[in-house]
């Protein structure tokens, strides 16, 4: 398996780093990221939103929606880890109604 | 052709599903249930009728259902050759849901419902097939028939039915998904493929690949249902279900609507010019010569009475197959007749061998001795579609079959006729000893007791026809006007057919046809008499001494093509359908789970592949 | 009047509904099911109304916020994504209501949590599909998935295997759509589909370009399914509770295809994933081979749910293989299959569970005698196997024949062969259930077979199952016809004013 | 060779990263490696964005206070950070849900090693 | 990690000293969140990492009696419905979903003395319900991460 | 910004990820992620991403960690790998 992966990967290390040739180089003012949205961002910033940081700004404001759904990528956590380990009320006799506990005695006793 | 906007087609279609739901609904009334498609069957045969006049005049009735593909829509179009068929099937529904009724209550068959709302739609499909105006709706209803035929095949349930039921399936939906392929390839060359007289493709300039390539893909699809050898061999299998569904099988629904198709493809699809112009009639002719043949051959080696009679249909189709291949307009004529004529001759001999069976539960030849005394009526109808079977007049088969062999020879075949002939010798020497057998003089003369009379009558009936229509083919309904009406459209430059000097050379033909086969048949009944007189097995024994050199010379070496090649195709199509009965257990755990990492690895082997190539480039 | 605010609509009741199903629930359980069904509802009108808006008068744009696309985010509601919009929104409802008592039996203990991620599932769905911005696509996917991830783990011990599989799969497929999103970024500057399809347009070479198309189809294509790519999938779908399995079969994958779809549509500029990169090659190689292995697979299964799991591999290639011809016909059909086969394997796996509820089994072989008890769940399901195979005039011919035909149009002879050939095969393993429920003895039922839901009641004479249960299937079943006799109505005025 | 050195070596270094979270994630047994795999893979794409954001001599995307007629080549492009933003968020919920699965799985089959998962769970 | 700790120094420092300190930090991160680095996530990871700590020291029983599961799941769901309701409200107004442009806050300068822009001023919200969004989902992710195995 | 400080810093960020996924001990191999979350954020300030920075190191290295630590000392602390 691992040398598999290995073969898969160095490749694979290879190419990502040959196609990133075409990328901007490193702080290039010209850089297309740096010529198209940005300054737009920059200046609808200063001129609607009036906040210093242009990140919160953009954040919350600009592409809030993006932000909306990232919180609720948050709440998806959240209740799916409800959903994966809470825990019914207790019944009379100690055990609890869940319908994905089936642990067998086995469960907690065989250990790696 | 002058097409008219008319709903009829469409009511033609709807009454059969209509049906169908009826029966579907009051499958607990036993009695209302079995009273639908009966009452359907009169109307449908009504509503067809009542766009026979028209039809006759060069009409065709044209209902667009709706379109259902880019470009193409389901069309049912009353054309002449669609009236054939659709007046055949709407006509044996009638008599074989009167004979169904008593056949599974005398049988006691579980199901019940289930049969007759599969029969019913096998109808409507039936009348889909006739009345399909384009390629699309030909297909469509093609593969339904498929489909809603599956569950009679495989009726009884036990395991011998369900392996018909799948071999059904795998040869009939394989030939079906041919056939969608040729389809899909007209409609991609963007040719217009309304069913047209003389060929939709004859105008469109194709290469020589894709006329072939279509040919292979339309003829084959349509062989299989057709029989053609050594495309048949789920016909025979299909034997397991009720003689009803024999019946419907083989005389109305599915392996007519094979040959229909063939017709279909031959005069409606490619044309005749075009076909010649391929030569691709000769792969046709030479197909369906061999299997009349081999066909009847092997019909005669079947104790089975059923089986025989399989065999004997798979021959018969090959008669309206070569019929179309040779490309003649009297040919096309003898090969619509032959539908009508088989269908009626052929449904009452199956119509006959469920009788007996439902009534002794004999099913074998050798066991039917002297059983013509027992069911007089019976074996009657059944000696007199045997004698039709042989082309003997005035019975229908005579008719169609004077067409064929005179077609042939038309066409300048004159080898094809031979082989017509010969098939009716031989169709003779396979029925006419069931008969002979059945009126063997017994020497305790067995308890008088015909089966039901829902079954009588509806046999009788079809004997009768087989009587009617041979002495006037136009009786009622016109067939041969509306076979010479499809001739003539699809052979324009030929004339006339009926007229002056043809007519006078078909029915001198007829005679003489009919007057070698009479003194042939007589011959063989007098010797098969006399041997019996005799007593002992001289006949026989001399029939095989003498039938040895013919069988070493043509049975035996095309047995041996025929065996293989068909043993190669069930292997092809039984492998894939193994699938289906082996119990799903021995298959547990085929497909594991490997671990993570090999689903991970080929996520990037897939990754790493595509951005080698994109890398590269 | 514009009515861009159709596109917001389509998500916003789902999401809202999300928010409020796990505080309500935790007052009164019992309300979860009907505020998540009203939600879906809403979502599905909203849908259905985008849609006749977008008949009516042509694509639809909304700017969120605000703000003016490409600065701000933009969602777009062309024919195509409204197609789609209302496929996953309606499908989906019919089997939220059919699933019910599978939630009740499964998680009742936890209503709450587990509508909850339904709803957001769905919204992460829809989402997608009405997006027009790549991260916003993003952003929704990982909503979609994440909810999928959990809800398939809640299925028993297997279950869990395949859930985490599906998760660390899942991730994968969102990172490495996040780095393509990331290099196509850096190329051109902009998030925004159509903004990057103007600059590509104008300037598309480099092999950073390259690289992001890559690297978003790998992506999508292990959210899609795409062989091999999809080996999440099988396990994912047999061993998720029946409540899940109903639910995200049909669209959860269909919105990765769709995902791809709109690269093709509305990111790369023509023929550039032809032509400069080979992702419509690859496409069409990887979904030929998946069409055969998913089809080969599925006919050696002994588990319903598993063969219909490989049967949407099969049918997932196939909608890869329309996207790698690409020609309009052929995107039509791609797109015509996307609805077909959600709504046939909607039926399929709804009369799979229904089967489920009433006898606790689901293994091939334990249908058998099935036609006769529980008549309406098996014509579903042979309604949903007779189109599956594609015979004529059901909705799975439609798609196998425009498919079919593109490929005879472009000369894919083995696109022909393979996509009528899947039929065959399709019929193969179909039959073997349909044979068996139809025309075997029933068998008869052991108690503690593999395959059974401990808590599932396994009773031997049950009946069909509760009409709640039966009507949202046969709904599906008979659409599945009337899609099919209606295709030319969807094909001419949605789908090809869309590609 | 230094100049490219210096234009590339963010990209170089991310790649390296993200093959070495791959490999966690494919190669290693213990799924809590697997996750730690994960997250060094989410957070070399989020390193990968940010490098592509630079801009020589700019500065933080905090405007100053009280100086109008700022220029957008003042400051670092602001977007790709607000993308990270939100992919650091979406890790950090799959991460949480993973745990989750991790915890669950642990108390139904008493171990975490992906082979003995798959083993018990085939038989 | 659950079980009582008795160290009345650790108690001290952590509870009376840090966790204050801490929830102090996360408000001035969220509130500051729009002139320096900082938010809404930022505060809330960090005022959940203060309750994780105060509930390391305290034990999870006794910071679960204060703070359940049902009142966080209430406030997660009530902190991005805020967020939501921000986005309604101007579609119901008539603009897009999220304009905070059109937002009815003017009366809120006049209380707060000083001059914000209506969008400032929905940004603050937004951030306000991320921040009882991701804090709450944070401590449920904690308490059931570590509770599952602790009570039975 | 002296791009030689990063380079160096992401080699110590590809070091402290060779770490992670190498030790056996879970919780020495978690201390080793939380350890390149806080570099990486470290890297994310330098380069400007302020906001990003802090929420690495909030996100990444805090909760994430405290997360892992929370499910691991329920679990087994040695791996297989």
């Amino acid at each position: 398996m691992r040398w598999l992966t290995a073969v898969l990967l160095i490749p694979l290390a290879a190419l990502l780093i040959y196609v990133s040739g075409d990328l901007p180089d490193r702080g290039d003012p010209d850089a297309p990221a740096n010529l198209h949205i940005s300054p737009e961002l920059v200046a609808l910033t200063e001129r609607d939103i009036k906040i210093p940081n242009l990140v919160s700004a953009v954040l919350a404001d600009v592409r809030g929606y993006d932000t909306l759904g990232e919180t609720l990528v948050i709440f998806t956590a959240g209740l799916a880890v409800l959903l994966v380990l809470m825990r019914g009320p207790r019944r009379a006799d100690g055990t609890r109604p869940s319908a994905n506990t089936r642990s067998g005695p086995s469960a907690r006793s065989r250990d790696r | 052709m002058d097409v008219h906007a008319s709903a009829v087609p469409a009511y033609a279609l709807a009454i059969p599903v209509a049906v169908a739901l009826a029966v579907a609904v009051s499958g607990r009334w036993p009695r209302l249930r079995d009273l639908w498609p009966v009452a359907g069957a009169a109307v449908l045969l009504v509503t067809v009728f009542s766009m026979l006049g028209r039809v006759t005049e060069g009409e065709v009735p044209t209902a667009t259902l709706i379109e259902v593909s880019l470009g193409t829509s389901i069309v049912l179009s009353a054309d002449a050759a669609g009236m054939i068929f659709a007046l055949l099937a709407s006509m044996l529904w009638l008599v074989s849901s009167v004979y169904s009724i008593g056949y599974l209550r005398a049988l006691g068959e579980a199901s019940q419902t289930r049969f007759h709302t599969a029969f019913s739609l096998s109808i409507a499909a039936t009348i889909g097939v006739a009345l399909a105006g384009n390629l699309l709706t030909f297909v469509l209803f093609y593969e339904l028939l498929t489909l809603v035929t599956y569950p009679l095949v495989a009726h009884r349930e036990t395991e011998e039915a369900r392996r018909a039921g799948r071999k059904y399936l795998a040869y009939t939906l394989s030939a079906g998904i041919v056939l969608i392929g040729g389809a899909v390839w007209v409609q991609a060359l963007g040719i217009d493929a309304t069913f047209t007289a003389g060929g939709f493709l004859g105008g469109a300039d194709l290469g020589n690949a894709t006329r072939w390539g279509l040919f292979a893909l339309l003829a084959l699809g349509v062989s299989v249902k057709a029989a053609v050898m050594p495309l048949h061999s789920w016909l025979p299998s299909a034997m397991v279900a009720p003689t009803p569904v024999s019946a419907l099988l083989h005389a109305v629904a599915v392996v007519k609507a094979g040959v229909f198709g063939m017709v279909r493809v031959v005069a409606f699809v490619f044309g005749p010019a075009l076909l010649a112009d391929m030569g691709a009639w000769i792969v046709l002719a030479v197909a369906s010569g061999t299997t009349m043949i081999v066909a009847s051959v092997l019909a005669l080696r079947h104790d089975n009475l059923k089986r025989r009679l399989a065999y004997s249909t798979i021959g018969h189709l090959s008669y309206i197959v070569l019929g179309a291949a040779v490309l003649g307009p009297i040919a096309l004529t003898g090969a619509l007749l032959h539908i009508v004529g088989h269908g009626l001759t052929k449904i009452t001999l199956f119509f006959c061998a469920g009788a007996i069976h439902a009534r002794t539960h004999k099913e074998n030849v050798s066991e039917m001795d002297g059983i013509g005394w027992q069911m007089p009526l019976t074996m009657g109808a059944f000696a007199i579609a045997s004698l039709s079977m042989a082309g003997i007049p005035p019975f229908v088969i005579f008719v169609s079959k004077s067409y064929l062999a005179w077609g042939a020879a038309d066409a300048g075949l004159g080898v094809f006729m031979v082989i017509y002939l010969a098939s009716g010798v031989l169709s003779a020497a396979y029925l006419l000893p069931v008969v002979l057998r059945a009126f063997r003089p017994a020497r305790v003369r067995p308890r008088y007791g015909e089966a039901d009379l829902r079954m009588v009558v509806p046999l009788m009936l079809t004997a009768a026809g087989a009587l009617a229509w041979g002495i006037e083919p136009d009786l009622l309904f016109g067939f041969r006007e509306l076979a010479e009406n499809v001739a003539h459209a699809v052979f324009p430059a030929a004339g006339p057919l009926v007229e002056n000097e043809t007519a006078e050379q078909v029915h001198a033909l007829e005679r003489l046809v009919a007057g070698g086969i009479g003194i042939l048949t007589a011959a063989g009944i007098g010797a098969w008499l006399l041997h019996d007189r005799l007593g002992g097995d001289a006949v026989p024994a001399l029939g095989r001494r003498a039938a040895a050199p013919a069988r070493l010379l043509v049975q035996a070496p095309l047995e041996a093509v025929f065996t293989t090649a068909q043993r190669a195709t069930d292997a092809v199509a039984g492998r894939v359908m193994a699938l289906v009965s082996r119990p799903p257990e021995a298959w547990g755990g085929v497909a594991g789970r490997p671990p993570l990492g090999v689903a991970l690895a080929a996520v990037l082997l897939t990754f790493g592949v595509v951005l080698v190539i994109a890398a590269v480039r | 009047m514009d009515m861009g605010y159709l596109a917001i609509l389509i998500p916003l009741p789902l999401l809202a509904m999300a928010l409020a199903v796990p505080v309500v629930a935790r007052v009164r359980s019992g309300a979860a099911f009907p505020l998540s069904l009203a939600a879906s509802v809403a979502s599905t009108a909203a849908s259905v109304l985008a849609l006749a808006a977008v008949l009516e008068g042509g694509p639809l744009s909304y700017a969120l916020g605000g703000w003016a696309p490409p600065v701000g985010i933009e969602y777009v509601v062309d024919h195509v994504a409204a197609f789609v919009a209302v496929v996953v929104t309606s499908v989906s409802t019919l089997v939220i209501i059919g699933t019910r008592r599978w939630a009740i039996r499964e998680v009742g203990d936890r209503l709450g949590p587990f509508y909850g991620l339904v709803l957001l599932l769905l919204a992460g769905l829809s989402g997608m599909v009405v997006t027009g911005d790549l991260f916003n696509l993003f952003v929704f996917l990982e909503i979609s998935s994440l909810a999928a991830y959990a809800l398939v783990f809640m299925g028993g011990r297997a279950g869990m295997v395949a859930g985490f599989r599906y998760l660390m799969l899942g991730t994968i497929g969102g990172a490495l759509y996040l780095l393509g999103v990331g290099y196509l970024y850096f190329a051109t500057g902009t998030l925004n589909m159509a903004d990057v399809a103007r600059i590509l347009e104008a300037d598309s070479s480099g092999r950073a370009v390259a690289a992001g198309a890559v690297l978003i189809f790998t992506g999508l294509g292990i959210k899609m399914a795409l062989v091999p790519l999809h080996l999440w999938l099988p396990d994912a779908y047999t061993y998720a509770p029946s409540s899940v399995n109903t639910l995200i079969a049909p669209v959860m994958t269909k919105v990765g295809a769709y995902a791809m779809l709109r690269m093709f549509l509305s990111v790369f500029p023509d023929g550039y994933l032809r032509d400069a990169v080979p992702v419509a090659d690859a496409l069409l190689v990887l979904g030929l081979a998946g069409i055969v292995l998913g089809s080969v697979a599925a006919m050696v299964q002994t588990d319903i749910r598993r063969m219909l799991a490989y049967s949407s591999v099969a049918n997932l290639a196939m909608i890869a293989v329309g996207l790698g011809i690409g020609t309009p016909l052929a995107l039509v059909a791609a797109l015509l299959h996307i609805m077909n086969h959600a709504v046939m394997k909607a039926a399929l796996f709804s009369s799979a569970a229904s089967v489920r509820l009433a006898t606790g089994f689901s293994a091939v072989g334990d249908v058998a005698g099935l036609g006769r008890r529980m008549p309406l769940t098996m014509a579903a399901f042979t309604l949903g196997a007779v189109s599956m195979i594609g015979i004529p005039p059901t909705a799975g011919f439609f798609s196998k024949w425009y498919m079919a035909q593109a490929g005879v149009a472009e000369g894919q002879w083995l696109v022909v062969v393979v996509v009528l050939g899947s039929s065959l095969m399709t019929a193969v393993y179909m039959f073997r259930v349909l044979e068996r429920a139809y025309l075997h003895p029933q068998a008869p039922v052991v108690a503690g077979v593999a395959g059974a839901a401990p808590d599932a009641p396994g009773v031997p004479g049950a009946a069909e199952s509760p009409a709640d249960v039966v009507w949202p299937m046969m709904v599906l079943a008979a659409a599945t016809v009337v899609l099919g006799v209606a295709n030319v109505v969807i094909v001419t005025h949605v789908l090809e004013p869309g590609v | 060779m230094i100049d490219e050195i210096a234009a590339r070596f963010p990209y170089w270094a991310t790649a390296v990263l993200i093959v070495i979270g791959l490999y966690g994630m494919i190669a290693k047994r213990s799924l809590v490696k697997k996750l730690i795999g994960m997250n060094i893979l989410q957070s070399a794409i989020i390193l990968f964005f940010v490098a592509g954001s630079l801009r020589e001599g700019a500065s933080v995307p905090i405007l100053f206070e009280g100086a109008p007629g700022a220029r957008a080549e003042d400051f670092v492009n602001p977007l790709p950070h607000v993308l990270m933003l939100t992919a650091i968020v979406v890790g950090v919920a799959i991460t949480g849900v993973a745990l989750a699965f991790l915890v669950r799985l642990r108390e139904e089959f008493g171990t975490l090693d992906e082979e003995s998962l798959l083993e018990q769970v085939r038989r | 990690m659950t079980e009582q700790h008795d160290s009345i120094i650790l108690n001290f420092v952590v509870r009376v000293l840090l966790v204050p300190f801490i929830f102090v930090f996360g408000l001035y991160v969220l509130v500051h969140g729009e002139a320096s680095p900082g938010g809404g996530f930022q505060a809330g990871a960090i005022v959940a990492a203060g309750l994780v700590l105060a509930r390391l020291t305290a034990g999870a029983e006794h910071g679960e009696s204060r703070l359940s599961t049902g009142v966080l799941v209430w406030l997660a769901s009530a902190g991005i419905t805020i967020y939501l309701v921000t986005g309604i409200v101007p579609m119901l107004m008539g603009a897009s979903y999220l304009d905070y442009g059109v937002l009815p806050l003017e009366w809120f300068n006049a209380v707060a003395g000083h001059e914000r822009t209506n969008r400032a001023m929905g940004i603050f919200i937004v951030e306000a319900g991320i921040f009882m969004g991701v804090f709450s989902v944070l401590v449920i992710m904690y308490d059931h991460l570590t509770q599952r195995l602790s009570d039975d | 910004m002296v791009w030689e400080i990063e380079l160096a810093l992401f080699g110590l960020l590809v070091l402290s990820a060779v770490v992670a996924l190498s030790l056996r001990d879970l919780i020495a191999a978690v201390a080793a992620l939380s350890v390149y979350s806080f570099m990486a954020a470290a890297l994310l300030a330098m380069m400007g991403a302020v906001d990003v920075a802090l929420t690495e190191a909030a996100l990444g290295a805090g909760i994430t960690v405290v997360l892992f630590i929370g499910a691991i000392s329920v679990m087994h602390r040695r791996s297989v790998d």
